[in-house]
């Protein structure tokens, strides 16, 4: 077998020490009426080049990013990532490791993530940032229980412009708890949460309200108000925030956030279908800080003296808490957290902006070629980050499959979400002009 | 080389002014920014992300990288982790364009080989646990845990049984068990373990009850062990209205040899990361996805793939939880397990696991005089042993643990699971030549014997490492969690 | 890890039986070996290669990596050698199949992209030596220069000149230019320098004659030195009938400052792999490319790519040489290069030698109080100091380089030139951050200062490297070249 | 610049060291007058994504046979090669080191070089091998400059079935050192040297006789008889071999050889349109071996008496020996010699032999069908290897062409070898027989 090395012959050596005649009588301890008499019903096995020869032929089943040019975003974004990521991701030592148990053989990994978790803290303006959680929308669902533990509240308010699937999500998480929701509607002229629809709820009750920033629309909230009044409360704000938006947008810290999470997959992560990618979460103040869910990497000293990193805070794991445990995650995307934090490094102070800087004005300059068309307009007024909507009385699933014909996706048509005619746009810095020009001038034959 | 040298922070490379990245110019006419958003929502000052160049990058993680051990440096025996070889060409196929650069949106005809690869890996995960359905969802297998106990949470409160509120787990299951109950807010019952290791029947009979909402098992469980009343234990459960859950975290033991849906299990959940050897990326991403029964299966998690006539389809099961992740969970996971299990097959996945049990049985037995073995029986793929004898002579199995280092080796996992005092648990995989269990044995061996002669060499350890013994109280007591501005 | 372990050879890794790799099964009918080869074309006994797994392989060479340095791992100021970051990026874009994956025979309709990149290649080194045409071909520097004798002995038989045998060459020239010359039937004439480091223009004149085929030039030369009568020694050489070669190991000096061909040279050969980056591989791949004149262009070994109206075509000179190497030469090294000169434009180009001199000149001031300078004039991308003064103390340049190793750097080109006792000679090369730079300057003088307090350190040196220090005269005296069948 | 960190602060820095006011005098020392005064005349810098478009555009004009199934050889193959090699390779520790001039922290590439040497000697059955040269041919024209200056004797006797290219790359060598060569006619109905010819040549003059098995047709030459002839007289027997071919062909040291060069190409290494390679060497003989040309790495100890590698025969190096040396061979091709031993070392004992099977059983399948093919023939009678030539009265070009538009590579016409209607084909394990099939369907219909 492929990746199995053990011989016949040391099969025997292993035997002959346990003093059985067959692999058989290892397994005499299960019943024999369940035991599998017969091959599991599975295709037989590959070669390495047969079976790269079946991937290569699946790939070719899909239209990929590579040669299709994207102005879809809605949660996963075509951004450039530097070569060099791959290239250090790919070394063993980091693919190959598992969560740093052994501190003294695992400086790579528990250096790497408190650079990371420093890179979050920065870029968020928070404290202290975790080792990174499943995804946004799940770091989204534990603030919101985290925010309930703390406040010894069970309402959580959220946004009705946040991002479907996450919204979708945290009601699966807080409902298994008993938790209730309460929704913010949005103005339909601006775009973003209604500051009139703050009246109905009674926030003392509220262990958290959530804004997300950009919001759905790429919309930019008035985070800092709702966060005023929370506190006024005795809540706690949580934002939900794009890393890319961050190199430009105030920070959550000066927004007055208690907890910030977010979806990291714009820092460098393959789009892959959506997954994976990761979650960041950061909070300040220390309460919060030991309530965090995860993992979190800190700094001490070894025998000698000489700096090192440990997985410390280990409270928070399940195997010492069991159902006390703050949270259940174990496993978490510390590839993708690397990743994340190569891609930080390597931008840097100014690229990072520099990448910020361009999907606003790439984005801006599509969004006004889109309004010069005949029949589209944009119908939040609100200003916008990377991602906007615009309305046009069309089919916009239909001209999308036209669109890929021409090598092009389209925007996420917004029908989902009660918005008939309204579609999502995304533009990066990986768009160029000449692409988007290409793309307003197939679009306006089909309109 | 110099290993005592420890490398900087990245951030204490940086320098005012340096870029690691180019962009392209920008080639749209450029609008002041102030113009674009209004100033309340700008930053004042930008982020201080380090300023250093594409040579520094690489050589920080270089140099970062050869502190590290991973399955491609050495063994690394870490016991319910399964750190089996991950294979290179799951790298290559997984970051062909074809699937690395594909948005979850795109329209379902544009994506119909990702999809294809997801419905098939779904059955290949059904097959496998003798179940009927599959989400690919969950992000990790405690994720998996938490999709498992919903549903079988929904189930009950379909069939009008919401009063069902009490999960049984065995004091020596993992944690993540009872967290992930107590967050669907489940009232967690432990069940003690019997002589032989396995669940106490009679013990788990004056538990059940009405609110018994199931149980949750790992069979082989954390000590390695098959629980021979598996199928009293289920009956058992399903008599009294619960459902069973499948912890598959140690699924490397029965691929081909016994099915969890044939031992009476309701859901299972896999750690891909695990049993189907994605690499495990130094603590992520995993991939926990769930099979389930056909009674559970209307309530399993959604999107899943489904066929119709020769297209692939997203679909919604009828009575579905909802969502658990953002989009269709870790796709570029799936296909490294999907590639894994196509290059085994049936014979080959059987393989693995009489392989992973003959290595464990054979080290077990290789090293039973030198460290007390708990219980005596044949072992699944991995085993405990307890440090007590060790402990003794004034070493702990932590020392034991940080001197295997030092042997080039990484450590079992140790004080794991709870109910062993002193805790080591071994796992060998099947994918490690006899040669190197053996000169681990042979480690093993040696340490137990300077434990008797001189155990200061152990509670010292370890001494050939980058960092000497680290100080973890310290960074509890005095938590540094950032890198700190001067 | 435990730094002291040498890691096995992989045969003693081998086990009978292990496999490492399968093959898709055979799908053709098989016919017997004996019926397709006669028995006596058979081998009767298999080679004794390795049987190991894949896990092992990838073990044994990720620990083997583990072992050693790299400009990915450290400093690396290895002098005439360039050692400057090799982006990464380089690496993606060859391997993509439309480059890795080409047939050198494919009919040319399909290869217009491959062709392409020679043809663009091929104009910009032209147009960086500021000479007329170019063949990739040379395999690397010493092969270039090869080709460039061919090349000059060549156009003077076409000219009747046969007699001119006479190859003029410093005394300060690298190895491989006495040895070329000796490989084309040249004698080799050495001139002598003077005390600015540069050719005794004085001792040229006498010794050019009617004989004289040509001068091999490195400018800068190996002392890092710029020899300002480059355009009077060119007239010397050129009125006596004679043609120049320039050595372009260190064009990193000059890039978009002065061309060769405005020096006066003839023929010009490029080390793709120093000057434009093409890593260097633990010794090669590299490619050596030359240039040439107008009035030698047409001796350049064939074939190279020509345009014809917007076809690419390759072509024979016609008094091309002949061929030098198979195919076309290193293509996926010339693919880098091109990357390499795209990534830096004209401007980057000039900025990669600006900052490489500048690095050269920081580094050798901070030094020159504490180690011996032999010519005190401007530097160009590389010094060369010598081990004088430690010498006195019992301390040889290989004790200081031995002893770099321990500060995590790889030492400096030592004991070349051979003009310099003790050289040590150091090329920063422009990629270094000035932090490194600085950091190094400051162990040279903490070693300048061992060299007076413990001299001992140094001479016993290296001290934390994965072997110390290697006994090469054993190695040479008793000849172990491979490994032995026990 | 993007790979220059120097900061104008540190350019200033540095210039106030060094007491000037800019760095431009520290080219003062250049005659002006030869000083550029403008920029280069070259494209402007790319940023790395723009790169990357330039780069997949270019690849795009290119039919890669990723897509394109080939059936061409002729000194460059498409063997499978095993994923793992390129991820080895790509550790920045073998990919950006050089020569290891500093043993103690080289042992990676010092060890792994001679493992290569180690596997080259076992599988040619000779005593010893170099590091590597630059390919076959400049392997071959080394050995036979090395064998005159062993002989002391001026002419080489070269087989006319020798690779053609290699023959134009011996000569060139040789007649720059005023060696003469005497050419081995072949038998036109074997296709292998004609044993009759050897009579016109005066072998005591003879420094040596080089023979290429299989030859470039892919047929096996009787080696032995002419290596014993050669031995009679005092000269050296050199052979050029295919390192695949081994697996199964009698070891250049069964039959006498005294020099085995070949090129490895085929041994894991990219086409990559012909290059890099390398070339191998291997040599038996203590007198032989001290003058091979390049570089060997030895086995030693260090001064705690641990196992160690280290570069070794020195006086090879041309910086010692300058005109002396025995060759200028300096850079060699490393990398490619670390491919080629991975290779061997991942196919391992078994593996290699059934590569070595797989090519000979489809290429004689595909042979056997090709002349089902009316109108086709085998013109030489000699048993082959992988490679076999067919005639046919056709236009092969023609027909190239028209089967590179369905997605094939059809094997090299040999016009050029005065063998108008000659084709040579070459089969790898990477066929199958659908693949094979479909090629002679579609060759019958363009006949
Ligand atoms: C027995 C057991 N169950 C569950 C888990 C949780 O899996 P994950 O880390 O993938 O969330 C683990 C992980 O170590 C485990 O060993
Ligand atoms: C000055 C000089 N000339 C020529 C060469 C030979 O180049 P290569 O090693 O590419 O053959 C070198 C290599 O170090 C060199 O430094």
């Amino acid at each position: 077998m492929r990746y199995i090395p053990l011989t016949q012959d040391e099969k025997q050596e292993m035997l002959d020490v346990l003093g059985i005649a067959s692999v058989q009588e290892l397994f005499d301890d299960i019943p024999e009426h369940i035991l599998l008499d017969q091959d599991l019903e599975l295709p037989e096995a590959l070669s390495e080049a047969e079976l790269v020869k079946h991937f290569r032929e699946l790939a070719k089943k899909n239209s990929d990013l590579s040669s299709v040019v994207s102005f879809m975003g809605a949660g996963a974004y075509d951004h450039l990532t530097p070569s060099v990521i791959k290239h250090i991701i790919g070394r063993g030592e980091f693919l190959t490791a598992y969560t740093p148990y052994q501190a003294e053989i695992s400086q790579g990994v528990l250096q790497s993530t408190f650079e990371y978790q420093s890179l979050i803290a920065e870029i968020t303006g928070m404290e202290v940032a975790n080792a990174s959680m499943y995804d946004g929308a799940t770091a989204l669902a534990e603030a919101c229980l985290m925010s309930c533990a703390a406040t010894r509240r069970e309402l959580v308010v959220l946004p009705s412009t946040l991002h479907p699937e996450w919204q979708e999500v945290v009601k699966l998480y807080l409902e298994n708890q008993d938790v209730q929701i309460a929704y913010l509607p949005y103005d339909r002229q601006t775009g973003i949460i209604d500051p009139n629809a703050v009246g109905g709820i009674n926030w003392s009750d509220v262990a958290c309200v959530v804004v997300q920033q950009p919001n759905f629309f790429g919309l930019l909230e008035n985070a800092a108000a709702l966060g005023e009044l929370i506190h006024e409360h005795g809540g706690l704000f949580i934002m939900a925030v794009d890393p890319i938006s961050l190199s430009l947008l105030k920070s959550p810290g000066e927004l007055g956030a208690d907890i910030v999470v977010g979806d990291g997959q714009s820092l460098g992560n393959a789009m892959g279908f959506g997954g994976p990618s990761l979650g960041f979460f950061a909070a300040s103040g220390s309460k919060l800080i030991r309530r965090m869910p995860g993992r979190v990497v800190g700094e001490t000293v070894d025998t000698e003296g000489k700096r090192g990193f440990v997985l410390t805070l280990q409270t928070r794991e399940q195997h010492i808490r069991r159902e006390k445990a703050t949270s259940n995650i174990c496993s978490n995307q510390a590839l993708n957290a690397l990743i994340a934090a190569i891609y930080l490094n390597v931008l840097g102070k100014v690229g990072y902006q520099e990448v910020g800087m361009q999907c606003l004005q790439k984005a801006n300059y599509f969004k006004q070629r889109l309004l010069e068309i005949e029949g589209l307009s944009a119908p939040f007024s609100a200003p916008s980050f990377r991602e906007f909507v615009i309305q046009g009385d069309v089919d916009w699933a239909e001209i999308n499959q036209r669109l890929l014909e021409q090598g092009f996706l389209g925007g996420l048509p917004l029908d989902g979400c009660g918005l008939a005619g309204h579609v999502l746009f995304s533009v990066t810095e990986a768009r160029t002009k000449e692409e988007m020009d290409t793309f307003i001038t197939l679009l306006r034959g089909l309109i | 080389m110099a290993t005592k040298k420890v490398v900087p922070l990245i951030i204490e490379r940086s320098t005012p002014g340096r870029r690691g990245y180019r962009l392209p110019e920008l080639d749209v006419p450029e609008i002041p920014l102030s113009q674009l958003i209004p100033e309340e929502h700008l930053r004042t000052e930008p982020a201080e992300l380090p300023e250093v160049s594409e040579l520094e990058v690489v050589r920080h993680y270089t140099q970062l990288s050869r502190l590290n051990h991973g399955v491609d440096v050495g063994f690394y025996p870490l016991g319910s982790c399964t750190m089996k070889y991950n294979p290179r060409v799951h790298e290559d196929v997984t970051s062909l364009p074809g699937f690395a650069a594909l948005h979850p949106y795109q329209p379902e005809s544009s994506v119909q080989g990702a999809m294809e690869l997801m419905f098939n890996l779904s059955e290949y995960l059904a097959v496998i646990s003798g179940l009927e359905a599959t989400t690919l969802q969950p992000a990790a297998g405690a994720h998996g845990e938490l999709a498992g106990l919903m549903v079988i949470k929904a189930f009950h409160a379909h069939n009008g049984e919401s009063h069902r509120n009490e999960m049984l787990i065995p004091d020596s299951a993992h944690g993540t068990n009872p967290a992930s109950s107590a967050m669907v807010g489940y009232k967690v019952i432990e069940v003690p373990s019997d002589d032989r290791g396995g669940v106490d029947v009679e013990a788990l009979k004056k538990l059940v009850g009405p609110n018994t909402a199931g149980l949750m098992l790992t069979n082989p469980n954390t000590l390695g062990l098959f629980d021979e009343n598996i199928c009293t234990i289920s009956q058992i459960v399903h008599d009294a209205g619960g459902l069973l859950y499948y912890d598959g975290a140690n699924a490397n033991a029965i691929l081909g040899i016994v099915r969890p849906g044939d031992m009476g299990f309701d859901v299972v959940h896999y750690n891909l990361h695990k049993t189907f050897s994605t690499p495990h990326g130094g603590g992520g991403p995993g991939s926990g996805p769930i099979s389930v029964s056909k009674e559970l299966a209307p309530f399993l998690p959604g999107p899943i793939v489904q066929k119709e006539g020769d297209k692939y389809v997203f679909a919604t099961p009828e009575h579905s939880i909802g969502r658990l992740k953002s989009f269709y969970g870790h796709f570029l996971v799936f296909a490294k397990a999907y590639a894994y299990i196509l290059s085994h097959g049936p014979k080959g996945l059987r393989e693995v696991s009489e392989t992973a049990v003959l290595h464990a049985n054979y080290m077990m037995r290789r090293l039973q005089d030198v460290y007390y073995l708990p219980v005596d029986r044949h072992c699944k793929h991995e085993f405990v042993l307890s440090g007590m004898w060790q402990r003794d002579m004034g070493v702990r199995t932590t020392d034991i643990a940080k001197r295997l280092l030092d042997y080039g080796y990484h450590a079992p996992t140790v004080y794991f699971p709870l109910i062993v005092d002193e805790a080591i648990m071994i796992e060998p995989t099947e994918t490690e030549p006899k040669s190197t269990l053996d000169e681990f044995i042979e480690a093993m061996r040696a340490i137990a014997q300077e434990a008797k002669e001189y155990p200061e060499n152990l509670t010292s350890a370890p001494h050939h490492t980058p960092v000497t013994r680290l100080d973890e109280s310290r960074a509890a007591r005095q938590p540094i969690l950032r890198w700190q501005k001067p």
